[in-house]
């Protein structure tokens, strides 16, 4: 049998079977090597998919247990999903070959094994996401991912007792937000009677203007904010993602917010439509303001913020605020805008913080005080940063400029110079944060008497190779944006 | 030709390498890098020539996203600057290797490095194809300097490097690139255009705001209120001043800014909606305020980074007024303007060389001991005031002329004044240098030779120009006659 | 509103009524149990409103009888809050785990106790900071 | 008839039910309190034909989750501390709810056979499960074939739960770290 | 408790009824209401009321969490493995029909088989929870211990010993 014919499906299982297959044999070494193997299967798959899909244009509809959809569960791999699916495998493979380092040092030997499963699951749960064509199996799949991400916040960079109540909101508010999703599919499927998201686009249209289908629409909208941690709903993820052991922080800064970005994105315009009633207002007046708010408040706190994770977790909530400007624009090359930031950001968002990890290993937190002159004696890992930071401002022959110069154009495609402005401003202040780093870094000294920090290959060449990758992006853009734009295209044809 | 436009672009990257390689050994690392500046001389000798008799040709290096590359077409406006930058890099290597050791400065090969890779971004500016091109070596220009200025290394050079990179940096990538992608998103293009791409895309409201974004997003220009890190740029090395700070970003700044007046607004667009008018009195404004701060400055080289603000707005008027006369003086102005004040900065860098001098009042007699130095100040001095028979009249003599056919009275009266002004605050060194009384012991004491020959070749250009000027008078296609 | 359809559907409208009982209580309380509590109504109000959208007119329930008139309720609602019971139980499972452990670290389940603590900390790494 | 007045007696009792568990500060009672929610609301999920739902809940809503709440209040203070009635919760709720109450405007009546639901996919379960799956109970052919990479998410959720549950106490013998001790 | 005779006997009756109820459940689902899920717990309830009433100990020999942990885990894999059954014999993931040469045969064992391991999972992770929560802290201990013998019995060169495998991993792993 021909296993690339059942790639849409193995991407996803091959993961979600490894985790209880690490728990079987219960030991630590198995454990990394079996998260390993499976992420780069699943890398392959997904590559395999992209490749299909944009070769032929045309979606993978691959049916679970043969049953034809809406009978069934089917997986639709489109231009879109095949677009971010390989992002998330990617990264996910380079954070679980940090984690081998960073697991050792930052976890108790004895939960190695539980660790990795759960690892996996998130994975799993995120691919499953992203990657099915049925309202009720993203939710499943977003519980998956959910669950085993509270625990694997909860373990804490080293035992830090400030995870707990971290990952109990994000439990909370996780839970909140999937429970109102499920609400709004409920209403869908009440006056649609259907779950399969292809169905539901193609029968809502017949219900036209009804109170019911708004609701539908707020609550999915709703839950989703709450997931993607949109300004003002972000208050889950600034802890969660500081006190988390740093493999975890980084795994999620790159990842788990950008899945919700893409089920938002597939909701909002692949089932209900630009056109469907409401719709407008929700974006060009929520998600717009709600996105400038959280671009310039995000940026803002991480100015103030002396602790290097929490400084890269707000910064995250200013570039969520991109992302929902890009949707709120509700254009063709607004949403490929937002496409093009997903892809870039998770790049940038995950080699800053396994570099930061590799710190973390070593100092417990990563402060503003305790890296002063910390260039001289690790420099791979604080270029790693300084790229990073270069590439969040959006300078040149970073992929940070490429999202920024199509998200400006998207806006200003739309005469929406305030937005403009607002947007350049907020790219402006990371300037700020970002030099402040490297002063510390690179122009102070290191301090008497401060911890002498070493490193080795190991520890920062997953954070190079995805360094790598910003500024291969940032320079060899082509494939990216034409990806991005085939896969808004899906969503919105026609204009511009 | 298109070999022409690598071996400019890549020649200064060489000599970098080159210094990286022969670290060890300052003589051949220093010979090296001059060598390669006078091919770099050579080629952009040849480029400008080739570029005159009207041969034009695109190179695309490469394209990192659609509609988006990297590519480089040189024009006449863009092969002068090329021209100017190429030929005066090598007299002010030969310069710095003089200054450096005479000087006594460290970390040789770091500066003579990233003093190469800014050529070579400047290069890039010259002869970028479009925007994109441009914004991005302008960049590269502003962090490559950022380590020259902070050269020293003490918290005075990381203060005043943090200005620099500041408004260097914020201007650009707010104003500049919001700018760019105006254009981008309105024009639909980004490449230069004769007779521009906005013409028939742009609303006539809008434009002066648009061309706002340029002329203050391109920082290195200088328009108040984005000056101030000029002056905080003196705290380099006298040849980084000399060189970047007098030629090469700052012109990479005005040239920046006539670039988007004449191939992206183009000139006849802003003539007929009359959207430069405001920055007409900016430029003005600039001119005036610049000089009268000159004159309170007592430090050498401060007082000749506001005559450079006050020298540089001369560009912007130029380019503001928009007749093609005035565009020509404008254009014209950076090469003779070049001339002169690198002579300047040359001969300050000489002074401090030989007596540790920076300051006016230290320097009352000095001309007796440094005859040569000051002889060729006062050239170059008389050239930026733009009295014949030195280069700089031709260009304000056109700049006038232009004013004048775009009725433009009040500007004549503008330039004359700071014609004044300058003559009190660069002549005042001379004559204090030559006439007034030194306390101190007499004797012929000059720079080192290698700094001797630069400035004098310098301040020989300056009367050289003067005779053929017409050389570089430019024949724009797309502007008016 | 037009309060008929509201008597009519007075099904659905005190559904509606339990949920934000339980979502007010999660949002509101403080004490992270009775936090999990307010979850457990908001999410088993939840499946009351799928449940009741699968009742259909004098239907029985979904099991296959030899009498073809029989009229049966839609059984995909029941099998997808199936699911979402067993999700629902797996949540509750962490989320008192992990309050057992802030117990352990914290000794307290109060909400702004705990903020209080971490304020604590917080600030006293901020005077870290400044030395 | 009867229908509606069981409907309407369970309808009433979980309303009472929920307002006491939110109102009582004793966490014992708040339990319990929950606890009998589920009960009674497996009661009316049988009552609606929901009869496997029914099952679940009482195993796990009544059952499995009040064990775990036990063995944690077993551990901590077992009074809530009294707080004020937070308006902006408040309003909140409040909000979501008046929008819940807009969306039954144009709800399918309850019980309606003309609804969506009763017409689209729900009928092919019903009419085609015995000939396809050959299983009386319908539920469980959707469960276990026509939906079962649902039901494989619901087991890995269960299994992922468990992971989380160990991985989270494992680290009970060793006490946390507060930053004063780091 | 442990000592009153009337609950160990009523138990001891007690505890193979509830499991024969829980098996009935379990394959009694595809005809009545009940299968796996509901089938584990109930399963999972007669190991609670062993371990209640002869104590927590006792409860665990019967049941031994790394044991447990591994069934878990098998439950999952047995109703993917017959996933990928359908998937090897030419079908899509999940496709029970090519199981069997009969569609509704394999339909049959399919959803056997599938039942099976959600009840697997469901029973053993019930009872694992219930240890977990309420007898911690020795439950942790028992738990590494079966952890450490089984890191030394595996590839593991250097075997912290349990106490101090924390610290040792710490300063071992990190610097090296």
């Amino acid at each position: 049998m021909n296993f690339l014919l059942h790639a849409p499906i193995l991407q996803i299982v091959v993961p979600l079977l490894v985790a209880p297959l690490i728990i079987l044999l219960r030991n630590r070494h198995i454990a990394w090597g079996l998260a390993m193997a499976s992420t780069l299967a699943t890398f392959l798959f997904t590559l395999h998919l992209f490749l299909t899909v944009n070769e032929t244009g045309e979606a993978i509809i691959y049916e679970l247990g043969n049953w034809p959809a809406p009978i069934g569960i089917v997986y639709v791999i489109d231009v879109a999903n095949a677009y971010v699916l390989p992002l998330i495998a990617g990264v996910s493979a380079i954070a679980t070959f940090a984690a081998r380092g960073l697991v050792n040092a930052e976890i108790d030997i004895r939960d190695h094994s539980l660790f990795y499963a759960a690892w996996m699951l998130t994975i799993a749960g995120m691919l499953g996401q992203v990657a099915t064509g049925d309202a009720f199996n993203i939710f499943v799949f977003l519980e998956i991912s959910s669950l085993s991400a509270y625990a694997l916040v909860a373990i804490g960079a080293g035992n830090d007792r400030r995870a707990l109540p971290a990952a109990f909101n994000y439990l909370i508010l996780g839970t909140i937000g999937a429970t109102f999703y499920v609400i709004g599919v409920g209403l869908l499927y009440m006056v649609t009677g259907t779950l399969n998201l292809v169905d539901i686009a193609q029968r809502l249209p017949a219900i036209g203007d009804t109170h019911t289908g708004f609701a539908a629409l707020a609550f999915i909208s709703l839950g989703m904010f709450l997931k993607m941690a949109l300004f003002p709903l972000h208050f889950w993820l600034v802890p969660a993602y500081s006190y988390a052991p740093s493999v975890v922080s980084a795994l999620m800064a790159a990842t788990a917010t950008k899945v919700s970005v893409y089920v938002l994105i597939r909701i909002l315009f692949g089932v209900f439509g630009v056109d469907f009633p409401g719709m407008d207002s929700l974006l060009g007046v929520v998600l717009l303001g709600l996105g400038v708010a959280g671009a310039l408040i995000g940026t803002v706190a991480a100015i103030t913020e002396t602790d290097l994770k929490r400084l890269f977790a707000q910064s995250s909530i200013a570039q969520l605020g991109y992302m929902a400007i890009g949707l709120g624009l509700a254009t063709k090359s607004g949403l490929a805008a937002t496409f093009i930031n997903l892809f870039n950001h998770a790049l940038i968002k995950g080699a800053i913080f396994l570099a930061l990890g590799a710190i973390a290993a070593q100092l417990g937190r990563v402060t503003m005080s305790n890296i002063q002159g910390a260039a001289k004696q690790i420099p791979m890992t604080i270029a790693a940063i300084l790229f990073g930071g270069m590439a969040l401002i959006g300078l040149p022959l970073t992929a940070g400029f490429i999202s920024k110069l199509y998200l400006l154009r998207a806006i200003l495609e739309e005469g929406a110079w305030v937005v403009a402005v607002f947007t350049v401003m907020s790219s402006i202040l990371a300037l700020i944060y970002v030099w402040k780093i490297i002063e510390v870094a690179y122009l102070n000294d290191r301090p008497k008497g401060a911890p002498v920090l070493t490193e080795t290959p190991a520890q920062w060449i997953s954070a190079w190779v995805l360094v790598a990758a910003t500024i291969y992006f940032g320079v060899q853009a082509e494939i990216i944006v034409d990806a991005a734009f085939s896969a808004a295209d899906l969503f919105i044809g026609g204009n511009q | 030709m298109s070999e022409l436009i690598l071996a400019l672009l890549f020649l200064p990257l060489l000599a970098a390498v080159t210094t990286l390689l022969f670290r060890e050994t300052p003589n051949i690392r220093d010979g090296a890098s001059i060598g390669i500046g006078v091919l770099t001389a050579i080629c952009s000798i040849q480029l400008f020539e080739m570029v005159q008799a009207g041969q034009s040709e695109t190179l695309v290096l490469f394209a990192f996203a659609p509609g988006l590359s990297i590519g480089f077409t040189p024009e006449p406006l863009g092969a002068l600057f090329a021209l100017v930058a190429g030929c005066l890099w090598p007299l002010a290597t030969l310069y710095s290797v003089g200054y450096m050791r005479g000087a006594k400065e460290k970390n040789h090969t770091r500066f003579f490095t990233f003093y190469a890779i800014a050529i070579h971004a400047a290069m890039g500016i010259a002869l970028a194809d479009g925007l994109i091109t441009l914004f991005i070596f302008y960049e590269i220009l502003t962090f490559s300097t950022y380590p020259l200025v902070a050269h020293k290394g003490n918290a005075d050079a990381k203060s005043s490097g943090r200005i620099y990179l500041g408004i260097l940096v914020t201007t650009s990538v707010t104003m500049l690139l919001l700018g760019i992608i105006a254009v981008w998103a309105i024009g639909g293009d980004l490449t230069f255009r004769e007779g521009g791409v906005l013409a028939d895309h742009l609303d006539p409201r809008f434009a002066p705001i648009l061309l706002a974004l340029f002329a203050f997003g391109i920082g290195k220009a200088a328009l108040m209120p984005f000056h101030k890190w000029l002056p905080a740029a003196m705290v380099a090395p006298t040849p980084v001043s000399a060189l970047l700070h007098a030629v090469a970003v700052v012109k990479a700044g005005v040239f920046s800014v006539l670039k988007v007046v004449i191939y992206i607004f183009g000139t006849d667009f802003l003539l007929e909606t009359r959207a430069s008018e405001w920055l007409i009195w900016i430029a003005c404004f600039t001119i005036i305020a610049a000089s009268l701060v000159a004159m309170s400055k007592t430090n050498l080289k401060a007082r000749l980074a506001y005559s450079t603000i006050s020298q540089l707005s001369y560009i912007v008027l130029g380019a503001a007024i928009a007749s093609s006369i005035a565009v020509q003086g404008a254009a014209l102005h950076i090469a003779m303007h070049a001339a002169g004040k690198i002579t300047l900065f040359f001969c300050a860098g000489a002074i401090y060389v030989a007596h540790h001098y920076s300051d006016i009042k230290d320097m009352d007699g000095l001309g007796r001991r440094m005859p040569i130095t000051f002889a060729c100040f006062a050239l170059g001095a008389l050239s930026i005031i733009g009295i014949p028979p030195l280069g700089g009249s031709w260009s304000k003599f056109m700049l006038m002329m232009g004013a004048l056919d775009a009725e433009h009275v009040f500007v004549i009266f503008v330039l004359m004044a700071s014609s004044l002004l300058n003559l009190y605050y660069l002549g005042q060194p001379v004559i204090r240098a030559f006439f007034a009384q030194n306390t101190g012991e007499t004797g012929f004491s000059e720079a080192p030779v290698a700094m001797l020959i630069p400035l004098v070749i310098t301040a020989g250009m300056t009367v050289g120009l003067f005779f053929y000027a017409d050389y570089f008078i430019l024949s724009f296609k797309g502007v008016t006659p | 509103m037009n309060l008929s359809i509201l008597i009519a559907q007075w099904n659905y409208v005190i559904v509606i009524a339990l949920m934000m009982i339980g979502f007010y209580t999660v949002i509101a309380r403080g004490n992270l149990i009775k936090k999990m509590v307010g979850l457990n109504i908001f999410q088993t109000s939840v499946f009351m409103l799928y449940i009741s959208m699968g009742k259909i007119q004098d239907g029985t329930a979904p099991i296959l009888s030899d009498d073809p008139t029989m009229i049966y309720s839609n059984p995909l609602p029941h099998v997808l809050i199936l699911t979402a019971i067993v999700v629902g139980v797996a949540t509750t499972a962490v989320g008192y785990a992990l309050i057992i452990r802030i117990q352990e670290s914290f000794d307290t389940i109060e909400e702004d106790e705990i903020t209080e603590a971490l304020n604590e900390e917080a600030l006293a790494e901020r005077l870290a900071e400044q030395h | 008839m009867n229908f509606f007045v069981v409907d309407a007696f369970l309808m009433v009792l979980l309303t009472i039910i929920g307002v006491m568990a939110v109102k009582q500060h004793r966490l014992f009672g708040v339990i319990i309190l929950s606890g009998s929610y589920s009960l009674v609301a497996a009661t009316w999920f049988v009552v609606l034909d929901a009869v496997d739902v029914a099952f679940t809940e009482a195993a796990v809503g009544a059952g499995v989750s009040t064990v775990l709440a036990l063995a944690t209040l077993s551990q901590v203070r077992s009074n809530e501390k009294k707080r004020p009635i937070e308006p902006l919760a408040l309003t909140v709720s409040i909000g979501a709810g008046l929008l819940l109450l807009l969306a039954v405007m144009d709800m399918p009546l309850f019980k309606d056979p003309s609804a969506p639901v009763h017409v689209h996919v729900g009928p092919h379960y019903i009419g085609e499960s015995g000939a396809e799956i050959g299983v009386p109970n319908i539920v469980t052919s959707v469960l276990a074939s026509y939906r079962s990479f649902d039901t494989l998410g619901e087991t890995v959720v269960v299994f992922a739960a468990a992971v989380s549950v160990f991985l989270v106490l494992a680290g009970w013998t060793r006490k946390r770290k507060s930053k004063d001790e780091a | 408790m442990h000592d009153d005779p009337v609950i160990r006997v009523v138990s001891k009756v007690l505890i193979p009824t509830i499991m024969l109820f829980g098996l009935y459940v379990q394959f009694h689902g595809d005809y009545g209401p009940g299968g796996g899920f509901q089938a584990g717990v109930i399963f999972a309830s007669a190991f609670l009321l062993n371990a209640i009433v002869f104590g927590m100990n006792k409860g665990r020999h019967v049941w031994s969490p790394a044991f447990n942990l591994q069934c878990i885990a098998l439950g999952v894999l047995v109703y993917g493995g017959t996933g990928i059954a359908g998937l090897l014999l030419d079908g899509n993931f999940l496709d029970f029909n090519v199981l069997l040469a009969n569609p509704v045969a394999g339909q049959h064992l399919g959803i056997l088989l599938v039942e099976f391991g959600v009840g697997l999972t469901v029973a053993s992770v019930m009872v694992g929870l219930f240890f977990a929560f309420a007898s911690r802290p020795a439950h942790n201990r028992l738990m590494h211990q079966e952890d450490t013998r089984l890191l030394k019995s595996s590839t593991e060169a250097t075997a912290e010993p349990t106490t101090t495998g924390a610290s040792v991993s710490k300063k071992g792993e990190v610097k090296k």
